[in-house]
């Protein structure tokens, strides 16, 4: 099952099972099934729950925050993360404080297709996180396995607060693997976990980073004999704390690789934390990973360099353990 | 022309209100509440006709000068003083304030200060209904908006608006032009000839009428909220009227011109001559209304008075439903 | 009707523009272009009329399917292969691709992918020239803003449009109906009977035109134009037409129903068709009109492809002009 | 002078000495001059250069953009930084990008009037540092001192790239203080400055917050014999992290006092920072004061609670120079 795959099979179980879910955003009814194919083949079997919006990303999530108030539980679809910059203020001062100022639920999930891809540029290729994740109430996930993405969009569906839910869109048609959805163990919402586990230095990432950081871990215990521990954030609002820590306090060094921009984001409130928390385990000093301070170029010679790969978190493990 | 048992509805209520916003913008003056206070005065008659014409099972989205509409749509006036005052025993627990309370499992949902970010949400309400099977063809519930001339600028509306027509749902927007914004006259705000204007292109139905005059209210806003109900599409109802008083307590609305102010008359005297010319209310039950609204408004003040504040001690910082997150799975 | 040398124009603009997205389909099917490439097929007559109208000084902002405005209001050919090729040398740089492309200087905006976005930036700079004294009465530089039916539903739009004409600036909004947005009929994204029902209520004139007619276009964007240059306010052109392609190259279009292909021909060999019949080109003329695009689209493309691509090693990683902040004072 | 004093005189100065100053936003002109009044008495003077804005944050924003790339240099008044949530696109997406993307300049500045006041409630009281300041292309500052509003106004406006510049409500009518704008020192737009020298340990702020830190550090010298430093960002994006090491690596113990929330913001970057490149300076983990993780309350008592204040940073100080 490749990873959209296991997108469109949780979305469909989820519609089949449970009457109050709907699907909402641009494109994504009818034989076309989204840009990315995410709901393809859904309209047809729920066609009053699988609708398609105008180009209007605020109304959408507003809408979305109505329906979820009277009862349902709304999908929004985002034909690209990087248009929910529109729909900003609804997921942040909207969804995002409804609970605390009135007690009540606001079980939205909005899916936000992000991630780089060659020739995608400016608009087509960013990372969301740092944009909701500084906010209360909202919960942000971003699944870097084929069976997070089917899991953990069943859990951010039942979930009764609004989640943010990030895909890699490089990972859609990239990633494969197999797994039973009926037996498959799964960690919980909100758990990191321990992809690889080493002990000479931890590498934290999300996302598409988690390949890269399982790459290089690769690449690190054969060519270089470092043995690199790999924690998968998963969830990186609230950030599982505990399981970072814990991972540092085995290995003393951390490498935070973030495919986002260098400047805030999950990759700073990682390092501020183990700085805070984890500061006697620390052997030696965080290092941030992260892309270039600039626009995501369109040209694939600069996107390829503009964030940083398996080489880059190499080299950083390298330089780290001299320190 | 509605019924008379309707007409004197809502010169009640209109009493009620005007009488509970000037307590309001009396205790701010004395120093008892937080931020400002925003007051309706003026704007009663078409906010109170909307509260009047929905129903149990109906949706209404209020924003800061419909204090006669959450009344008519079922507001104890307890939920006014214990939120106004800030106690702990209001729906918003001192968490949120004054104009943003809300009762959503009654309808009235909590609104959020961006203008036009509460129309889509009315619109979601509507859709999960459809979706959910629970509305009854040809007798639908609705779902009222409010905005005023500045919101109707927004962006938020603009989408909102069009995703309601698309689905066709009954939403009623209720347009309230003051004309102004804040301080800004609508010549700065809008360039065609009446706010009504942009009801065609949305493929929605428009509907016009006089704010200041609550039979006018009454019936228009009673005739989109039936064309809702039974089916046709969302519904644009325009009032023309004047806030009487500043944008809130703070404001002395010294910009309004005197030309303007020559326009409007204050719907709650006008009501109020109409329904004694007609005979159909004495200058002795108006003066009755008028006592016992008082009399009620400050039994709500002393009671919020008496209760308990917030205490941050004790206050649970936690802006999130699900307590555990790191053991969440779906069932 | 306007004169046989601007139809003449009108139609080598469109020829060209055709071509050269043919080219550009081809260079993305043999893997050379990253990204999708977006062509604006069967929009060349309404989009290259409104380029044809323009003239220096002006302003336009395009979007995706513009390429025949883009040509008609000075691009040139070397602009577009380098950019989508992603080379260094095009005014992009490798930065940004494809259709995001401009040359302000040259009054064309470069655009942004969010739709609406674009809009109230060609206000701003109309209102610019106001304010600084650039602009003559009776004879204002004006701004074209491209969108489509989709974009017609953005909230940016709504906020920019009612802003222009409060401002009264000379913005001219070209809407491209072209039944579809990506893959979503107009029954889904709007519920008017027809977009430029929308004008009134911004207080804008609106006009309509059959896009598949290249005089009626230029006729109707140039009364449009003119309007705006003679100072009468915002103006709303909506055509009626279909794109003859995918959404973007990666797009069958297999959604496109029968009856509404049948409803629009080519507005390129309508074009034909006419200026043949009526003896204004004959048939060599338009061959080698043909030929010549074919020529010149190849040696853009041959040059642009010697030309050097961007080195991520010598790249200047930095987002802002100023490289000195911790010194920065105003003079 | 008043900081909104300041603030009024240095864009009277501005339009007076230079044509291409306009100034746009809600309620701003006519004898109004805002809500807040920072504008009063400029469009009587500047008729075609103070204009009101209607209630649409997304356009205004893409005006002055426009206007910008025109040759002007405008200001936006937002009406409360709480409704910049809905520019946010065009903050972010567009302004941010211009210059990467075309090497054109883009020189407006946004003005956002922030931060707490009682009463206020969850939309009025925000600090939206956060939602800019993880941005390639912004540059974000947030003055603290009556000479700063003034000069950092008139820096921030010949600054050719967009200017999110962040106004603190409060300290409008609180502070006020005598500078002689004609000669009167002021160090650049990026640099942030020590107002209080010390040696024990650094305390890190910007915006409201650096008074609170300021009372903190006089308490902390008078009561408890500590001598605390005191480190005014000025300018959150991009930090000078040069005065932040350099103080570090004179006190070896760091606290950062943050009005906004907990998760990422300038308070995580400058953790992170100190983490990584002042490590070994660090005798002591960095400790972060934040707000509480919720929308801010409407309730007076509840408000004071919710972010840290003198006594707050008094005591992180005493648990810290324990450690
Ligand atoms: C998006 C947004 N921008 C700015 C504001 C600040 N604001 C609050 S009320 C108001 C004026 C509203 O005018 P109008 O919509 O005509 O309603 P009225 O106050 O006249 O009833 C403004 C600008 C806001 N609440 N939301
Ligand atoms: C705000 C925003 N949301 C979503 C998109 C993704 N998108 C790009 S083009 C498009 C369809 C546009 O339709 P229309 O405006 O009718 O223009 P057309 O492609 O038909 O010319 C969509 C949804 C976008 N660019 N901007
Ligand atoms: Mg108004
Ligand atoms: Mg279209």
């Amino acid at each position: 099952m490749k990873y959209l795959e296991a997108i469109r099979l949780a979305q469909a179980e989820l519609l089949a099972e449970d009457k109050r879910v709907f699907i909402y955003g641009q494109d994504i009814a009818g034989p076309f099934g989204g840009a990315f194919k995410a709901t393809k083949g859904l309209s047809e079997r729920f066609p009053e729950r699988v609708l398609n919006s105008p180009i209007s990303e605020d109304a959408m999530t507003a809408i979305a925050i109505g329906a979820a108030m009277d009862g349902l539980r709304p999908i929004v679809e985002f034909q690209f993360a990087d248009f929910a910059s529109v729909a900003f203020n609804q997921l942040v001062n909207h969804a995002g404080t409804i609970y605390y100022r009135t007690g009540l639920p606001c079980p939205i999930v909005a899916r936000l297709p992000a991630g780089g891809t060659p020739g995608g540029g400016p608009f087509h290729c960013q990372m969301p996180e740092a944009w909701v994740s500084h906010h209360p109430g909202l919960v942000v996930v971003a699944p870097a396995t084929v069976a997070d993405a089917y899991f953990m969009l069943k859990d951010a569906v039942a979930c009764r607060d609004p989640v943010v839910f990030i895909e890699h869109k490089y990972l859609y048609y990239h990633l494969e693997a197999e797994f039973d959805p009926r037996t498959a163990e799964h960690p919980g919402l909100g758990r990191a976990v321990v992809r690889r586990p080493g002990e000479d230095l931890t590498i934290v990432a999300w996302s598409g980073m988690v390949h890269h950081a399982l790459a290089a871990a690769a690449e690190l215990d054969a060519n270089h004999g470092i043995s690199a521990e790999v924690v998968d954030l998963r969830c990186v609002r609230p950030l599982d704390s505990e399981t970072i820590l814990a991972s540092l306090s085995r290995t003393g060094r951390i490498i935070i690789a973030s495919e986002g921009w260098p400047v805030g984001g999950p990759g700073a409130e990682v390092a501020a934390l183990v700085a805070e928390r984890g500061f006697t385990y620390l052997d030696a000093p965080p290092v941030r990973l992260a892309a270039q301070d600039t626009p995501i170029p369109f040209h694939p010679d600069l996107f390829a360099a503009h964030h940083p790969d398996d080489q880059a978190i190499v080299q950083a493990a390298l330089d780290l353990a001299k320190f | 022309m509605s019924d008379s048992a309707l007409r004197i509805k809502l010169f009640k209520t209109m009493v009620l209100a005007r009488t509970l916003d000037d307590r309001m913008a009396k205790l701010k003056a004395q120093g008892e509440v937080a931020g400002s206070a925003f007051l309706g005065r003026g704007q009663e008659a078409f906010s109170g006709a909307a509260g009047i014409r929905l129903r149990p099972g109906d949706v209404f989205a209020p924003l800061i000068r419909d204090q006669a509409g959450r009344l008519a749509f079922g507001e104890s006036l307890l939920d006014v003083t214990r939120t106004v005052l800030g106690r702990r025993t209001g729906p918003m627990r001192g968490r949120d304030g004054n104009v943003h309370r809300g009762d959503w499992p009654a309808g009235r949902l909590p609104m959020i200060s961006h203008l036009g970010a509460m129309v889509g949400t009315v619109v979601g309400t509507l859709l999960a209904r459809r979706i959910a099977g629970r509305q009854q063809a040809g007798d639908l519930n609705v779902g009222v908006a409010a905005i005023g001339d500045g919101g109707m600028n927004t962006g938020a509306l603009h989408e909102a608006l069009n995703a309601a027509a698309v689905e066709r749902l009954p939403l009623i927007l209720l347009v309230a032009d003051n004309q102004y914004a804040y301080s800004t006259s609508t010549d700065r705000t809008f360039a065609c000839k009446h706010l009504v204007e942009r009801a065609v292109g949305y493929g929605m139905a428009g509907h016009r009428c006089d704010g200041t005059d609550a039979d006018a209210c009454l019936d228009t806003v009673g005739e989109a909220i039936a064309a809702a109900r039974a089916g046709k599409g969302p519904q644009m109802v325009v009032a023309d009227l004047l806030r009487l008083a500043g944008h809130g307590t703070h404001d002395d609305a010294s910009y309004v011109a005197e030309d303007v102010k020559s326009r409007f008359g204050d719907c709650l005297q006008l009501h109020e001559r109409t329904l004694t010319q007609q005979g159909i209310l004495d200058v002795a039950a108006i003066a009755a209304m008028r006592d016992e609204a008082r009399t009620q408004v400050e039994a709500a003040v002393e009671q919020a008075r008496a209760e308990p504040q917030p205490d941050p001690a004790a206050e649970e910082w936690m802006a999130r439903s699900e307590r555990d997150l790191v053991n969440l799975r779906a069932p």
